[in-house]
C-alpha cells in the first residue's frame, strides 16, 4: 500500500496476518469464488442467509495484503446485515473506510470481496 | 561505452521524480531530445502527410518518410518502404494475423513458443474459430526456447512460425535467425516479435531473414502510438491490406477499390507523424549511445543482479529465467516465497500464502514505498506464468538510465522487505 | 463569442509560420495548452498504465481515465466506459466493420451516403466478398443528403447504416438523429462518422441515438493517433474484440481466452497515454470556447464566403456543397474553370484543361506561394468527386482560429490567380 | 510549383501552355496510359520503337502545370534514345532537370510520365 496512515496501515497488517471468519461454512446457503486474473487472487465466501439477513459468513482465499484484509474486514462489517443493506455498501465509501490511499490498481484488490458479496446479495434478491 | 549517470541527465523525469524506474520491459522513460523532437514538430511544422500541395505539407510528408528512413535503417532494412508504420507491436501481430489469416484453412497449424506475450497469442487464436491449431514449442529447464522441439512441431500443416525475440518475463533470447531458416527451408512464414529486442540489442531484420518483425516505439525511447512491422518485400506485397480507408487506396468507387503500393496499404487514415518523429529522435539517440553498447550494459546489470543474488542469499527470494547473462536480456522476475498458480479450483483453508512468502503485489508496493518502480502480476504472458506455476511475479527490468547504484539500491530494498512484512 | 486574433495566439506554429491554414478538414492545429499537457505527462508522469502498482503508473492510469472521462463528457455519453480509445476515425470504422461483419450473411445489405469518405467506404468493401451488398443514398441537387431516397432504401436486408455527420467535402450536415431512428424503428445497427463533426459543433451522442460513433482527436487540437469510438453499452458490448493482446483479456490459456470488459476489450496493447492526456487537454480548450460559438464562428465565416462569391464573381470560379450555411459546416471546396471528372478512358486530344481553367494542384501551389494553405486533390472521397463529375477541387476548411481577414486574403489570392496562370 | 528558380520556371509553364509532342502516333509500336489517383492527372503516351530506339513519341492527357509540363519536356529528350538509356534515366536526374523545388506531392506528378516511359521500356526489353 502507498503513502497512508499509520494506524489504518497497521490494521490492514493486522488482518492480513491474522484473518477473521477465515474458513468455511459447512452447509451455506450461498457460495462464490472471486478473482483477479491481474494477480491471480482468489476470494471464497460461503454464506447462510436466512431472512434476507446475513446470518454467517466465512472466507478463504489467496492474495496480496489488500485483498485478503479487505475480505476479512468486510466479513465482520456484514455479519447482520440485510442482503439489501450489503448491496448499498458504495465502492467510494468502502474504500474510504479502510483509511489508506490504494491507487487504481489496488483499489481492484479491495473490492474483490465487495463485489463478492454483491453478487450473492444481488443473486439472492433475483431469486426471492 | 556510455556512463548511465550521464544518460539519465537527458531524462526530464528522471531527474524531476525521485524514482528508481525498474518498469522497462513496459515501457521507458523519454529522453529531452525525443519530448523536443515532439514540440518542434508541432510548433513548427505540424499537418497532414501525403496530400497537401502547401509548404507545411510537404515539410511534415518529408519529416514522416525521412523518419521512416531513419527507423527503417536502424532495424537493417536495405529498403525504407518495408517498414511500415503501426501503432505498436500489438496491432502488427493482429495486423498479420488477419492478413495471413485469410489464407489458412482448417487443419492449418500456427508455431508459437511457450513464452509469449499475450500479444502473440491471442490473435492467432481468434483463427481457432476456423479450424486452425495453434501449437507451443516447450522451453528448456532453464528458460531457454527448446528448438529441438520447435523443430519436431514443424510439419506439412505448419503455415506460420511466430516467436518473441527477447522474453518479457524470462529476458530469454531466442536465436530468431536459426528459427527462420527453418521456416524458409520448410515454406513457413516467419514473424519475430521484437519488442523486446529492438530497444535492448542490434537487430538487422534482414540478416535475421524473417519475413516480418514487429516492434513498439514507446519501448525505446520513443512516443506511444508508433510502432514498426517491418517485412521482406514480397512478403509484405504479398499481404492482403488489413484496414481500409484514406491514404491506403488507389482508387475507389461505389462499387470497389484498388489499393496503394507497401507501406502505404497498411497505413489508412491520418498516421501518428510526431510519433514517427519522436520514434526517428529515439533511433538517433539509441544509434549514439551504439546498440551494442546497450547490450553490453544490460548484460552488465544482469551479471551484476545474478552475483548479488548469489551474495546476498535475500530469504525465498527465487528468480526465473536463463543464468547465462549472454542469452538473456535485462529482465528480472522473481518472488520472494512460493506463490500458488492462478487455478479457481484449488483454493483451500491454508491456500493463504506460504509462510514467509511476500504477495508480488506487496513486494511491489513496498518497493514504491522506498521509490523504486516495478511491475507485479502476470505481465502479460498468462500462460507462462501457468507453466512456471505460479499466478504473478514481481519484475524489475533495466534500461540504459539505470546503473549498478539502481541495482544495489534494489537489492537491499528487497533484502529489508524479505524481512518486514 | 470568442475573437480569432486572440485564439491564433495560442498557437505556437500559426505565430511562428507566416500561414493562413486553411486545411483544416485535414487536421488542424495545436494549441499550446495541448503541447503543454503532453510534455507535463513525458515529463512528470509518463509511465504505462493499468498494470502498475507505483506511483507513476498509478498517475498515469488516473491521468488516462480521466481523459477518458472528460472526452466521453465533452461528445455527450453518460458514461465514461462508453468511449473506446482509437488510432482515429478510421480504425474506429474498420473494428466496427470487422467485428459487425461476423455477424453478417450474403444477401445482407449496409446503407452508406453518396458523400462518404473512403473511410466510410472502404472497410465495408472488405465485406462485399462474402456477399454483402452497400447500397448509397443519394444527395440532392443542393448536395444534402436526400433523406427520403436513404428510407426508401431500407428493406429487411438492411444491417447496418453508416453515415457521415458531416461531409468533408460539400460541408454538408445531416440529420443523423432522423436517420439513427429510421435504423433503430428498423431493427439497423447506426453508425455516425463524426470526424468532421466533433471538432465544429455540438454533438450528443447519446442525444443522437446511434449505436455507435467514430471521431479522431487530431481534427480538433489534438494528438495525431488518438480518436474515440462511441458507443451505446450495450452495442458495445455485444461486438466481439477487433484486436487481440495484453490490456483486453481476462484470462488467457494455450488454449483460449475470455476477455475484459468494454472499453478495454476494445484496446489491446499499450494505448496512446500522451494522445489521450493530450485529447483531453484540447477538449478542455473547446469547451471554453463553447462549441455553440464554435459552430457560430464557422458559419459567419461561411456565409462571408458565399457573400464574397457573389460580390466578387471570380472569373470561372465554381463551388460545391448546400449554399444554406445553417447546414453547412466550414467545408469550401472549389474549382477554376471545368475539371474532367477521372477517367482513364476518356482521354482524347483536347482533353487538356478548358481554356480558362487552372487545375486544383496549380491553384494550391499559387495560393501557397502567398502564405495560404489549401488542399487540392480528391479529398479521400473519390466516388463523390465521381458523382459531381470531377478528377478533383482545391479545398479550404476553417477553424477558429481563422477569421474574416484569412477568408479576405484567401479570396482576394484566388481573384489575382484566376486572371493568371 | 514552389520556391524556384524564374528561368526555370517560365520553362515550365511554357511547357504547359504550348505541350511539344501533343498528339497520338497512328499505328505505334507501344502505348500506354499511366494515371495519378490522387489528382486525376492522366496521360496517354503513343511511342514508335525501332529497333530499341524510340523513332517518335507523342502525348496526350490531362493534368496540373507540373504533369503536362514535365510530360512534354520529356517526349523532347527521349526522342531518339536507346530503350535501355530510357530506363537508366533516375528520377532525382529528371527531377533536378526540372530545375524547380517541386515537393514530395508534386514530384510524383512530374514523375508520371517518366514513369510511363520506363514501364514502356521495360515491356519492350521483357519482349525482345
Ligand atoms: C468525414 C471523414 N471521415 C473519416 C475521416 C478519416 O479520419 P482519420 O484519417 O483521422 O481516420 C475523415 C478525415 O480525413 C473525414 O473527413
Ligand atoms: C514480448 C512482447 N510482445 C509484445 C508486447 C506488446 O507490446 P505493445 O503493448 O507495445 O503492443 C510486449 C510488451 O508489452 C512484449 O514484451
Amino acid at each position: 500500500m502507498n503513502v497512508g496512515n499509520e494506524g489504518f496501515e497497521e490494521m490492514i497488517l493486522d488482518h492480513y496476518r491474522n484473518p477473521r471468519n477465515y474458513g468455511r461454512i459447512e452447509h451455506p446457503t450461498s457460495a462464490i469464488t472471486e478473482y483477479n486474473p491481474v494477480c491471480g487472487d482468489a476470494l471464497h465466501f460461503t454464506v447462510n442467509i436466512r431472512n434476507s439477513r446475513i446470518e454467517d459468513i466465512k472466507f478463504i482465499g489467496r492474495g496480496c495484503s489488500v485483498s485478503m484484509a479487505a475480505a476479512s474486514i468486510l466479513t465482520e462489517r456484514v455479519k447482520g446485515m440485510e442482503i439489501h443493506e450489503v448491496e448499498q455498501i458504495r465502492e467510494e465509501v468502502f474504500l474510504k473506510s479502510l483509511g489508506i490511499y490504494l491507487g487504481p490498481v489496488r483499489e481492484k484488490c479491495a473490492l474483490l470481496s465487495l463485489n463478492a458479496l454483491k453478487k450473492i446479495a444481488g443473486g439472492k434478491r433475483d431469486e426471492s | 561505452m556510455f556512463d548511465s549517470e550521464e544518460v539519465k541527465k537527458d531524462f526530464p523525469l528522471l531527474s524531476r521524480r525521485d524514482v528508481v524506474y525498474l518498469d522497462n520491459a513496459a515501457t521507458t522513460q523519454k529522453p529531452k531530445q525525443v519530448i523536443e523532437a515532439v514540440i518542434d514538430y508541432y510548433e513548427n511544422h505540424y499537418s497532414n502527410v501525403h496530400r497537401g500541395i502547401y509548404t507545411l505539407s510537404e515539410e511534415a510528408t518529408d519529416m514522416y518518410e525521412k523518419a521512416r528512413e531513419n527507423i527503417a535503417r536502424f532495424v537493417g532494412l536495405r529498403d525504407a518502404s518495408s517498414l511500415v508504420f503501426v501503432r505498436n507491436t500489438t496491432e502488427a501481430l493482429n495486423l498479420l494475423s488477419y492478413s495471413l489469416g485469410t489464407r489458412l484453412e482448417s487443419g492449418d497449424e500456427i508455431l508459437l513458443t511457450e513464452m509469449e506475450h499475450h500479444s502473440n497469442i491471442v490473435p492467432w487464436q481468434f483463427l481457432q474459430s476456423k479450424g486452425v491449431r495453434i501449437r507451443y514449442a516447450k522451453l528448456t529447464e532453464s528458460g531457454l526456447l527448446d528448438v529441438d522441439d520447435l523443430v519436431s512441431k514443424i510439419n506439412r500443416r505448419t503455415k506460420i512460425l511466430s516467436v518473441s525475440h527477447v522474453s518479457n518475463v524470462l529476458g530469454s533470447i531466442n536465436p530468431v535467425k536459426e528459427l527462420c531458416s527453418y521456416a524458409r527451408d520448410n515454406g513457413i512464414v516467419s514473424i519475430v516479435d521484437g519488442a523486446q529486442a529492438v530497444p535492448h540489442m542490434p537487430v538487422n531484420v534482414d540478416e535475421i531473414g524473417c519475413d516480418f518483425y514487429a516492434f513498439s516505439g514507446h519501448k525505446m525511447l520513443g512516443p506511444s502510438g508508433i510502432g514498426g512491422l517491418a517485412g521482406k518485400p514480397e512478403a509484405l506485397d504479398e499481404l492482403i491490406p488489413f484496414m481500409g480507408g484514406g491514404e491506403m487506396i488507389r482508387t475507389v468507387t461505389y462499387e470497389s477499390s484498388t489499393y496503394a503500393d507497401v507501406p502505404l496499404k497498411f497505413e489508412a487514415g491520418t498516421p501518428n507523424v510526431e510519433g514517427a518523429v519522436g520514434l526517428s529522435a529515439a533511433v538517433n539517440y539509441l544509434r549514439r549511445l551504439g546498440m551494442q553498447n546497450v547490450k553490453k550494459h544490460e548484460m552488465d546489470l544482469m551479471q551484476h543482479i545474478l552475483n548479488l543474488e548469489d551474495e546476498m542469499s535475500i530469504r525465498n527470494l527465487r528468480s526465473y529465467g536463463p543464468r547465462d547473462v549472454t542469452h538473456r536480456g535485462g529482465v528480472y522476475a522473481f518472488n520472494i516465497g512460493n506463490q500458488p498458480s492462478f487455478s479457481v479450483d484449488d483454493l483451500s483453508e491454508d491456500s493463504t500464502l506460504a509462510r514467509g512468502a511476500i504477495h508480488p503485489h506487496d513486494i511491489a508496493a513496498e518497493l514504491n514505498k522506498r521509490g523504486i518502480a516495478v511491475r507485479s502480476g502476470h505481465h502479460c504472458a498468462m500462460p507462462l506464468m501457468g507453466l512456471l506455476g505460479l499466478a504473478a511475479t514481481a519484475r524489475a527490468s533495466f534500461y540504459i538510465y539505470n546503473g549498478k547504484s539502481d541495482v544495489d539500491l534494489f537489492m537491499s530494498a528487497l533484502l529489508e522487505i524479505s524481512r518486514g512484512l
